[in-house]
């Protein structure tokens, strides 16, 4: 069964990255594929002994005693109660009476892989915790905030539901998508904080590593298992309340949550991370 | 850059001399939140400058302008670190990106 | 309101493997809320499984047990179908429990 | 006449009580859960202890010797002191009692089982721990008790903000 998985996924992936095509601008070619290709072979060389698969697991494929940790988790994991509570939210109408459900393609369920994606009409990312605050809202509903424990629950759940199936994010052919993708890209790479670092020294050049009682997780699939719970926060993380976080590690002023750059951001790591499953909600140290 | 940067400390270092007044402190102030607005534009900010800036408003509030008036030069200093590094890094992320 | 109390008992045959996970903060005492105040201990103190009409297993926590704790254990005997009665009681006197199929 | 009695002497008692209980069975049915509430007191007085000797002390009223046919399983380096998994089993027959101490914390006693006839001397939970430290998995076999000892190293994770 563990090859035939294998097969499939890279069959998934060449399907997926064949689809968008490179934009050329003035000064460089803005090449999606390449890149995606580029960013799994790094990441395929420099950790040769990790499966494709198992890098969505982050610290745990890089370290056997951080995974025997994580592997006692997961016997009986500490999102439980966020998933029971998302699945209840799920399904609870809102006074109007629509649920969740009537936002979302196939009702929500199994569709987690596709997000974020590039909204044509808007010309702008749309990631899943947006969608959910504007399901919300479309239904006379209040947002909730998306670093707190209703987002949580709810992305915990549609991660749940989707479960195994590999990342599919579509970069269709127009230049505001490739632009949002390249904005994504260049924050993963700007160095930001006083300790001036980018996301990629740590995720790119130094993952494996320690950062005290830390290992660094690779970028490759590094939003596949969200959200998470951290025992750090002793509760639920969305990828909002993630990239906040990392923002002051490095003491940089974080920016709103869901604003464009980290819309962008997450368009950037999710595409390039196509093909590798979904794992979320995932536990973390 | 460097011969800048020079200058710059020895001219505080004189001014420092001085008991600072309040005037001292709100100029400072000012040139410090001015500073820490444009590295909002470039989506740059650090959080020292805001705890620099922070401690300023409290020392000037409790009257010892000395204090505050270096710290809003410190949080002044912060900032514009935030705006050389997010000038800098407009084309050097490239270096880091992987081929 | 659904049961603090999750629980997975299965039944080998003749032993039966019990995993609990319970909702509660198990606060130590220790710990700093965002305004600098002390957190006050809250923690649950017994966990009491039953089977049959017998104590299988009595957990006695302190504050070091973690959050949302968790335990395992087994007991001999145990058939798919029987009932396993779990309930805790924490140092403010709350209490819940809740009765699980072993499967 | 709640004498605050340390365990080992009131599992001897019932043990006597018991026997005779069982022996009165024959003759008539006696309450028995008023027996099996005894030994299960909350140990009030060995959580408040500081030091591990003490906990151990106050909770069995004798003192540890180490054993290898203790298994402590607990991780070299805690990924999160908020939850470290550690768990202990043990090829010792006659178990009655399984704790856990971490020495470096306020108070040292983590978790103490009690394990009724019928029940694997074998337990996992998840603790807290302050600072990196020795952990210890206590198991009391035969009115004896037997130890298994391992360093766990804990510290911040991130580079801080």
């Amino acid at each position: 069964m563990k090859a035939r998985f294998a097969i499939g996924l890279v069959l998934a992936a060449l399907t997926a990255l064949s689809m968008s095509a490179p934009l050329t601008r003035a000064t460089e070619t803005v090449d999606p594929v390449a890149d995606a290709k580029a960013f799994r072979d790094y990441f395929v060389k420099k950790f040769p002994k990790v499966k494709l698969e198992d890098f969505v697991n982050g610290p745990y494929s890089m370290n056997e005693d951080m995974r025997k940790q994580w592997e006692e988790k997961e016997e009986f994991p500490p999102y439980e109660f966020a998933l029971d509570a998302g699945k209840e939210m799920f399904a609870k109408p809102f006074k109007n009476g629509k649920t969740y459900a009537d936002c979302f393609p196939n009702g929500g369920i199994g569709i987690r892989q596709n997000y974020p994606y590039f909204d044509e009409k808007e010309g702008k990312v749309v990631t899943l915790e947006l969608a959910l605050n504007r399901c919300r809202e479309a239904n006379g509903e209040a947002p909730v905030s998306y670093v707190k424990d209703d987002m949580a629950s709810l992305t915990a759940y549609m991660a749940f539901t989707s479960r195994g199936k590999p990342m599919d994010i579509k970069i269709p052919n127009d230049r505001r998508a490739l632009e949002a993708y390249e904005n994504g890209k260049r924050y993963f790479y700007t160095r930001r904080g006083q300790l001036n670092f980018a996301c990629a020294n740590c995720h790119v050049q130094s993952p494996g590593e320690r950062l005290r009682a830390e290992i660094l997780a690779p970028a490759l699939g590094i939003l596949n298992a969200m959200p998470i719970y951290r025992s750090e926060w002793a509760g639920m993380g969305t990828i909002s309340r993630r990239f906040v976080t990392c923002n002051s590690q490095t003491r940089a002023v974080p920016l709103e949550p869901q604003s464009d750059e980290y819309r962008d951001l997450e368009y950037y790591l999710s595409y390039v991370s196509n093909g590798l499953p979904i794992s979320g909600p995932g536990a973390r140290p | 850059m460097r011969v800048f940067l020079a200058i710059t400390l020895l001219i505080l270092g004189a001014s420092s001399a001085l008991a600072a007044s309040e005037a001292d402190f709100k100029a400072a102030y000012a040139s410090a939140e001015a500073a820490e607005k444009e590295a909002g534009t470039l989506r740059n900010q650090w959080l020292p400058t805001e705890t620099a800036l922070a401690a300023a408003k409290k020392a000037a509030a409790s009257g010892d302008f000395d204090a505050a008036t270096a710290q809003a030069k410190e949080a002044e200093a912060l900032a514009k670190a935030s705006i050389f590094q997010a000038t800098s890094e407009k084309e050097r992320w490239k270096d880091m990106e992987i081929h | 309101m659904a049961s603090t109390i999750r629980v997975r008992a299965t039944s080998s045959g003749d032993n039966t493997e019990v995993q609990a996970l319970v909702q509660h903060p198990m606060d130590s005492g220790y710990v700093k809320d965002a305004q600098g105040a002390i957190i006050p201990a809250h923690f649950i103190q017994q966990l009491t499984f039953e089977h049959a009409g017998k104590k299988v297993f009595v957990a006695d926590w302190g504050p070091a047990v973690a959050k949302d704790p968790y335990v395992k254990f087994s007991f001999k005997g145990g058939q798919k179908g029987d009932d396993l009665k779990i309930s805790w009681v924490d140092n403010k006197g709350a209490s819940d429990s809740t009765i699980a199929k072993i499967g | 006449m709640t004498l605050s009695l340390d365990r080992s002497i009131v599992t001897r008692r019932l043990i006597l009580r018991g026997a005779a209980a069982v022996a009165l069975i024959g003759l008539g049915d006696l309450p028995l859960p008023a027996l099996a509430a005894a030994n299960d007191r909350y140990p009030e007085d060995a959580f408040k202890q500081k030091s591990d000797a003490d906990a151990i002390k106050s909770l069995y009223g004798k003192s540890a010797e180490a054993s290898d046919k203790v298994k402590l399983d607990a991780p070299e380096i805690a990924e999160n002191g908020a939850v470290v998994p550690i768990a202990v089993t043990t090829t010792l027959e006659g178990v009655t009692s399984i704790s856990f101490l971490v020495s470096e914390n306020p108070n040292a006693l983590a978790a103490s089982y009690v394990i009724p006839e019928g029940t694997l001397p074998s337990v996992a939970n998840r603790l807290k721990m302050q600072k990196t430290s020795n952990v210890i998995a206590i198991v009391e076999a035969g009115g004896k008790l037997y130890s298994a000892t391992k360093e766990v190293k804990v510290t911040v994770g991130g580079c801080g903000g």
